[in-house]
């Protein structure tokens, strides 16, 4: 990520729509999550709202294939969406080129498993 | 009424509204200093008077070593952005009476986001670096007509905020973004790729939106708006950002 | 440091960034100097136009447009200087709308015009459109273009690096000394050609439209080699400023329409010009507005401005074509130009005089054709003399182009044939010297205050109207301000970014300016365009139609040698006689 | 402190309310997923967010994601028409509005949770 000081160097760097493409699924993923999120808050905290937590609440819930995918929807989109954000906070934030690699490295290391242990979760019910 | 207003920058001194000010400048000489401190200067006003003049008068006659950029004294140039009470403005351009009342505090402080050089005066260069980094030129390089090349006039229309920039740096160094991230073009430099953009004569519209198109680009603008708040030349930077953005969008998909 | 360019521009306004593209045409390395950031340069401040016979609007003419400025000069102006003007600006606006300046169009797409001052069709008839514009911003659009073009074509910028001295020897221009703001060193600039563009020196008067960094710097260095500055007593002074203030109100904001009143709300300029009334040229518009508040006929409480009146026209205009003057009108003075009467009074403006030059660009070192080889210079700080006693409005941006263009194509032209003159044994000696003994200067008194005094006495004395007694007494203030200057102590010891070791010096530069222009003023015994002596009411032809060189004697400080320089009567093609000036 | 205006803290608040829930989120996911290492472990896990301090954070999750979620709409908007950058202003208040009535309705729903427990 150098910055362009020349011709050249500004389209070495913009040959990919790869920001573009980010910014648009942003928006689009954060389209589809407001139903989503709204509505699992709303159903898991507000409606239900005594018994939610439990082992067997959530396990009768999750055996349903339709809330399998409702739920797997939500930590793809999100976990997707909040990657996405957060690395853009990175990229501001951490301003030396190691150090941001190191710590872009890591964040994704924990994205990846976060939603490898999710699904597996999701599944095994 | 407005009469008032008129003269009393020089009406004899009996009649001249006058007004008690603390000024707090941000100080920094590096032969000297380890890091910034703030001193402070007890000076009188007219409400009407423009903060360079605060400056200047600070500066002839009380604080010789006090360092600030200046030109024109009427916000054409672009010399003298500050951070002035807690926003970026032009010192020129800025009233007495707009930040601070009778016995008040006006602050000063240099840009934000780059590099202090002494006092309020910073090096200006990564912003002009990143303003000749989207080829601020036009470019068409069919054969000119021997008369002018014609263009209606919505389409010079289409350049009127734009071209209206006199890369003051107000906004680039109130941007949120550019503050921690100086490898953000900034606000300034999308304002000026948009007045070639959008030129209907212009024939390079392509590479620009691909430099724009870039991590470095319009991407990195959260819409904050301070940019668009702190333009001393009224750009409604924020919109003309998101039409880039746009035209970006529609060039690509 | 010492670095070697072919060509070297010093100033980067309109003139210097135009002669910086055209050198670069030339095949020579180019560098450019200046003392600001190129974009701060003050030619950003114009609002008004740029004008041109194009006939976008009306019919008009290159003779109609050459007839206007020599009229406009008072005769004074030279006219092989009009013709080339009136042709080449022509072409020249066209070569500005091929850069990608971003002009006001007129409905079918051509660039717009509008009147100005001064601008008439068939030798005097009526107004004319005349006046290329881009809103109230056409200074700025031509300036940020010509920089655009500058990055584009990759010339070297020094920023912030103040020409102290100009190294010539034995009648050739061998380069430039420059301090460097940021590091506090001076550095050599070694060259084949320097051409000298560093604006105006408007700030000696205490009320100007010019910046606070137009302090004359290369006039006065010029002028301290005993080399001769021209016409130093025209200087313009343009009828609206804001009250106070002095910022510029356009002159388009007349050729739109607006109205000047006195304190009885009466058009007065009926009565000083009937054919053209508001529309007429500054000289005489300034005077007008003079008499007027002299005459008790002023608005305010010091009944010293009078009002301008666009409350007529319709709210798009003002806020449109002439957005620039409305939002300086309101931040400034609260007064709303679409329902308030705005109160303007005449502000400083503009120097016709100058460094004297040829067509080519080429600085003169005298009256009779010797010139200073490898010097050239172009824009407000030159005097071609094209502007005679007055400058119209719009030409002197079209002067900063055309002329511009000429000085930079010659430089290089010049530059292609010769090899490198070789420097002066010490270059840096002399300025080395004024550094040294400003910043060892313990002395008690304060730059500000001699610059203060400067600006009111010149204001007082050698204003709009003018007289010997004023004069004589303003020679003597300025020796004496020069004296004290001698005692001007610089406190601060900072090496890097020491603004008030710069300030200072540029107090000596406005001294020099104000000391030849004074002379200059108190020698010519009539009045002719800006000019005007209420002890000799008459523009006298058989004595004074001629140039002044002013020279200052080099073995008696304070004096001031004057000199003259015949003017060119002919064009190439036209030639326009002498008659009595009325509009 | 910049002292900028509307958008300035709709930036701020936009970015800490997603990067809140983002942290949030690996935590719910990584608790509600533990079901998988038995019941066990998940009531454990689940009796730690019992504490008060995690219970009023459920709150403040609300408030975060339901800002965050109407801001989101408001960038979309103004992303998307000329109108959205003309009365940006107003629709930030209407945000916080929105945020505040959800957080207050959902504090009062939780209410009971908030001083009970399960
Ligand atoms: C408010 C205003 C409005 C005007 N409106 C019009 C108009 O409508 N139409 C018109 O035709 N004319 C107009 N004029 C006149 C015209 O704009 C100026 O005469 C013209 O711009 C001068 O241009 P320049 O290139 O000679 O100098 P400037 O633009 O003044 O530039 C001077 C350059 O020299 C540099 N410099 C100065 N000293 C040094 C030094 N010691 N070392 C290094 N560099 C130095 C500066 O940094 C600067 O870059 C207006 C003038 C003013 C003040
Ligand atoms: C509920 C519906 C949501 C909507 C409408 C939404 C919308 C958006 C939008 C439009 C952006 C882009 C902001 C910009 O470009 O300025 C964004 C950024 C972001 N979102 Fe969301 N989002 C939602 C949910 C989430 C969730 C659940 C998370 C966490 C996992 C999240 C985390 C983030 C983060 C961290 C950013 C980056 C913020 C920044 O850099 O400014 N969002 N969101
Ligand atoms: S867009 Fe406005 S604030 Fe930014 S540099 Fe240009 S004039 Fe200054
Ligand atoms: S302040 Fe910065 S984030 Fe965008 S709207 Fe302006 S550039
Ligand atoms: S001094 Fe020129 S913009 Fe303020």
């Amino acid at each position: 990520m150098i910055r362009a000081r020349t011709f050249t160097d500004a389209r070495q760097q913009s040959h990919s729509n790869a920001e573009l493409n980010w910014w648009i699924f942003m928006r689009v993923s954060g389209l589809i999550l407001v139903f989503l999120v709204l509505g699992h808050i709303y159903m898991t905290f507000i409606q239900v709202s005594e018994s939610d937590a439990t082992f067997d609440a959530v396990v009768a819930k999750l055996s349903n294939p339709a809330w399998k995918f409702y739920d797997w929807m939500i930590l793809f989109l999100s976990l997707l969406h909040g990657a996405n954000g957060a690395r853009y906070s990175i990229e501001d934030y951490i301003r030396s080129r190691p150090n941001r690699a190191w710590v872009k490295t890591i964040f994704y290391t924990v994205i990846a498993v976060v939603f490898a242990f999710g699904t597996i979760g999701l599944i095994s019910i | 009424m407005t009469q008032t207003h008129a003269n009393s920058a020089a009406a004899p001194a009996t009649t001249v509204e006058m007004v008690n000010l603390n000024v707090k400048i941000l100080r920094f000489n590096p032969e000297t200093d380890k890091k910034a401190h703030w001193d402070t200067y007890q000076v009188q006003a007219q409400p009407s008077d423009r903060v360079l003049d605060v400056l200047n008068n600070i500066k002839w006659y009380h604080e010789p070593s006090l360092i600030f950029r200046r030109s024109c004294g009427h916000g054409i140039c672009g010399s003298d952005a500050m951070l002035i009470s807690g926003r970026n403005r032009l010192a020129c351009k800025t009233l007495v009476r707009d930040v601070a009342k009778d016995g008040g505090t006006i602050t000063v402080e240099p840009i934000r986001g780059l590099k202090v050089e002494r006092d309020l005066l910073v090096d200006m260069e990564p912003f002009f670096d990143s303003y000749k980094a989207i080829m601020p030129y036009f470019i068409n390089e069919s054969p000119a007509p021997a008369g002018e090349r014609y263009q209606s006039e919505l389409d010079a229309e289409r350049m009127e905020h734009s071209s209206n920039c006199i890369l003051c740096a107000c906004c680039t160094t109130s941007c949120p973004i550019f503050w921690v991230n100086g490898a953000y073009l900034g606000p300034a430099a999308i304002v000026q790729a948009h007045r070639f953009i959008f030129d209907s004569r212009d024939e390079a519209t392509h590479q620009r939106l691909n430099i724009m198109n870039q991590n470095t680009g319009v991407w990195r603008c959260r819409t904050a708006y301070n940019c668009t708040e702190a333009c001393p030349r009224d750009i409604p930077i924020t919109t003309l950002i998101e039409e880039v953005k746009r035209a970006i969008m529609f060039q690509q998909s | 440091m010492h670095h070697r360019y072919d060509v070297l521009v010093v100033g980067a306004g309109g003139a210097g960034l135009m002669a910086a593209l055209y050198a670069a045409k030339g095949n020579v390395s180019v560098a450019c100097i200046s003392k600001l950031y190129p974009t701060r340069s003050h030619t950003g401040a114009a609002q008004g136009g740029i004008g041109a016979a194009l006939g976008n609007v009306a019919e008009d003419h290159w003779e109609w447009h050459m007839f206007d400025t020599v009229k406009g000069g008072d005769y004074l102006t030279d006219q092989d200087a009009a013709e080339v003007f009136a042709k080449d600006i022509i072409d020249a606006v066209y070569e500005l709308e091929h850069m990608g300046l971003p002009f006001s169009r007129t409905p079918e797409g051509k660039i717009a015009q509008r009147k100005f001052g001064g601008h008439t069709r068939d030798f005097g008839k009526a107004a004319v459109e005349r006046s290329c514009y881009a809103k109230d911003r056409t200074g700025h659009m031509i300036l940020q273009t010509l920089y655009q073009q500058n990055v584009k074509s990759g010339t070297t910028f020094y920023n912030e690096y103040h020409v102290t001295d100009l190294l010539i020897e034995n009648g050739r221009c061998r380069g430039v000394v420059a301090y460097d703001l940021a590091s506090g060193e001076l550095h050599t600039f070694h060259a084949k050609a320097v051409i000298l563009a560093a604006g105006g020196y408007g700030k000696v008067f205490k009320i100007t439209s010019n910046a606070l960094t137009l302090t004359g710097d290369l006039m006065s260095i010029y002028y301290r080699k005993g080399l001769p500055l021209e016409d130093m007593e025209f200087y313009q002074f343009h009828p609206t400023g804001l009250a106070k203030l002095g910022i510029l109100v356009t002159e388009g904001i007349r050729g739109e329409g607006g109205i000047l009143r006195n304190a009885n709300g009466e058009r007065f300029m009926e009565r000083y010009a009937p054919t053209i009334k508001d529309l007429a040229p500054r000289d005489i518009v300034s005077r007008s507005i003079v008499t007027e508040i002299r005459e008790g006929r002023g608005v305010g409480l010091d009944k010293d401005a009078v009002h301008i009146d666009l409350t007529h026209l319709p709210r798009e205009v003002i806020e449109g074509k002439l957005a620039e003057i409305t939002d300086l009108a309101r931040t400034y003075l609260g007064q709303d130009p679409v329902k308030d009467l705005v109160a303007i009074q005449p502000t400083a403006h503009y120097a016709m005089g100058g460094i004297p030059t040829d067509l080519n660009g080429l600085c003169l070192s005298d009256g009779l054709g010797g010139t200073v080889e490898g010097l050239y210079a172009a824009g407000e700080q030159a005097c071609v003399s094209l502007h005679g006693a007055n400058r119209l409005g719009t030409n002197s941006l079209g002067d900063l182009i055309v002329f511009g263009r000429r000085a930079g194509t010659y430089a290089a032209q010049y530059a292609r044939q010769v090899e490198f003159a070789d420097l002066p044994d010490n270059p840096l000696r002399e300025s080395e010297e004024m550094f040294d003994t400003l910043r060892a200067s313990k002395g008690s008194d304060n730059a500000a205050t001699i610059r203060k005094e400067l600006q009111e006495s010149m204001m007082n004395n050698v204003g709009i109207f003018r007289n010997g007694p004023d004069m004589e007494r303003q020679v003597g203030i300025i020796q004496e301000l020069k004296a004290r200057y001698r005692n001007v102590g610089v406190s601060d010891p900072s090496r890097r970014y020491n603004s008030e070791l710069i300030e200072a010096m540029e107090l000596s530069f406005m001294l020099d300016c104000a000391e030849a222009m004074t002379s200059s003023a108190l020698n010519r015994t009539e009045s002719r365009g800006a000019h005007d002596r209420e002890d000799y009411r008459e523009r006298d032809d058989s004595n004074w139609l001629k140039h002044t060189m002013a020279y200052k004697d080099l073995n008696n400080d304070g004096n001031v040698v004057i000199g003259y320089k015949d003017v060119a009567l002919k064009g190439f093609t036209r030639a326009f006689e002498p008659k009595p000036r009325v509009y | 402190m910049y002292r900028g205006r509307e958008g300035q803290w709709a930036f701020l608040l936009h970015r800490l309310s997603g990067l809140a829930i983002l942290a949030y989120l690996l935590l719910h996911v990584f608790s509600i997923g533990s079901h998988i290492f038995g019941e066990r472990f998940y009531m454990a896990i689940h009796e730690t967010y019992d504490l008060p301090v995690f219970r009023v954070g459920l709150i403040f999750i609300v408030a975060g994601v339901v800002y965050h979620a109407f801001n989101g709409l408001r960038i979309i908007v103004m992303d998307f028409t000329g109108a959205g950058v003309a009365y940006q202003r107003q629709m930030f208040y209407v945000v916080l509005a929105i945020t505040v009535l959800a957080t207050a309705y959902s504090a009062y729903r939780l209410y009971p949770r908030l001083m009970g427990g399960y």
